[in-house]
């Protein structure tokens, strides 16, 4: 189990804040690969990932990052504040 | 010391607390960010019909700011050190963020305060929704902001 | 803005009064300066027993800020700034100056916010006496303030 | 008349924080030298020229500056502000 969570237009794009996957996946590619599939939205939200920023445990990661059960995943656009 | 928090602040107030009882600081360099109007140039929108909401991810944000600052603490000799950001529904004119930096020396504190305000910029895993007049948009990174940031890890 | 007096100051109030009614500033990038212990490192000499008398030249100091601030104003777009400087006999922890910048962008206000404080430094006649434990001495002028000051020249 | 301000050092080693001169002298590198002559405390403090700064009427000036009747010359050491 992997706990998802999606911030700012990553989030209204997908319509969820978070969710928790069951996957097989071990990298960080791979599970964007497995939630790209899951719905349409998913789909183009995820499409283009020189867009998205990834963070494991609260970390930031490239796609090769490894994941294991209980990890919290995170997806989002690059940060604006300050 | 770090704060995250949806709460306005007070610039006087907090510098003064960073100084208390202490006679060894020479230079505070401080910098406030601030909700500007949003409305593009030569629109009527007024300023009352904008606003600007700060999402962001809790826990890693208190995590990167924590980092940033120690950070600039292994490069300059700070005495002290003050991160600020808020976060939620903000209006034109709104305090968003507090950096504030003490040393003994001016330099110290002014670059130190400049380093943290780059490194927040790409670190802080904060993200900006414009309103103007009803009208949602997700405010883009800028590439000027990589470059500021870069700017510290080539010298 | 400029001011010279011996009265202490507000950072926060004076920054509030920058950025009243306003909501086009975006960054408004501040520096405290601070009178700091003086005596030599392992003195035993307590802070209760050091002060710092600051003498000017009535009528040319004014003068020299208000250059100061038109050049800072000539090279960056600054929305408001203000440069206040004390004079007369000061304490350790005291404040002696504030400068403060407001711009629409950080950059520009950090920048001029640091060439305010270098050309101040060289240019503003004002002279530092300090008293530790009795035994008054006037401060010499640092190369160090010469070189800051003459990067805004070179560039 | 030219009217002369010491400041900081100059004016405690001269012992005047200001004094009003009769002078023919049309610089201020004149008018240094005849201040120089008024007393030893004068011709001590003024020695080094390296180490002091000239204003004419709150203006900063090398020692060649013309001078006229009714000018304030200032004479001071480097400041240390801010």
């Amino acid at each position: 189990m992997i706990n998802v969570l999606y911030f700012a237009w990553v989030r209204s794009g997908i319509g969820l804040d978070q969710e928790t996957i069951e996957t097989q996946a071990t990298t960080v590619g791979a599970l964007l690969d497995e939630l790209r599939a899951r719905s349409p939205r998913h789909g183009e939200t995820l499409a283009d990932i020189a867009k998205l920023r990834l963070a494991v445990n609260q970390s930031f990661v490239d796609l090769d990052a490894k994941i294991a059960a209980g990890d919290e995943v995170a997806v989002f656009p690059p940060m604006t504040g300050g | 010391m770090i704060r995250v928090q949806a709460d306005d602040f007070d610039l006087g107030q907090e510098v003064a607390a960073l100084r208390r009882g202490r006679s060894d600081i020479g230079a505070v360099a401080s910098f406030l960010g601030l909700v500007r109007d949003m409305a593009p140039e030569g629109s009527k929108t007024a300023a009352c019909d904008q606003a600007m909401t700060l999402e962001h991810y809790p826990g890693m944000t208190e995590k990167m700011l924590a980092d940033i600052e120690a950070k600039a603490h292994e490069r300059w000799p700070l005495q002290a050190s003050l991160i600020i950001h808020r976060y939620g529904r903000l209006l034109p004119g709104d305090q968003i963020v507090l950096v504030a930096c003490a040393s003994p020396h001016r330099q110290a504190a002014f670059e130190a305060c400049e380093f943290l305000m780059d490194w927040l910029k790409t670190k802080a895993p904060f993200w900006k929704l414009e309103e103007v007049g009803g009208q949602g948009q997700w405010v883009d990174a800028r590439e000027s902001d990589e470059a500021a940031a870069a700017r510290w890890t080539h010298d």
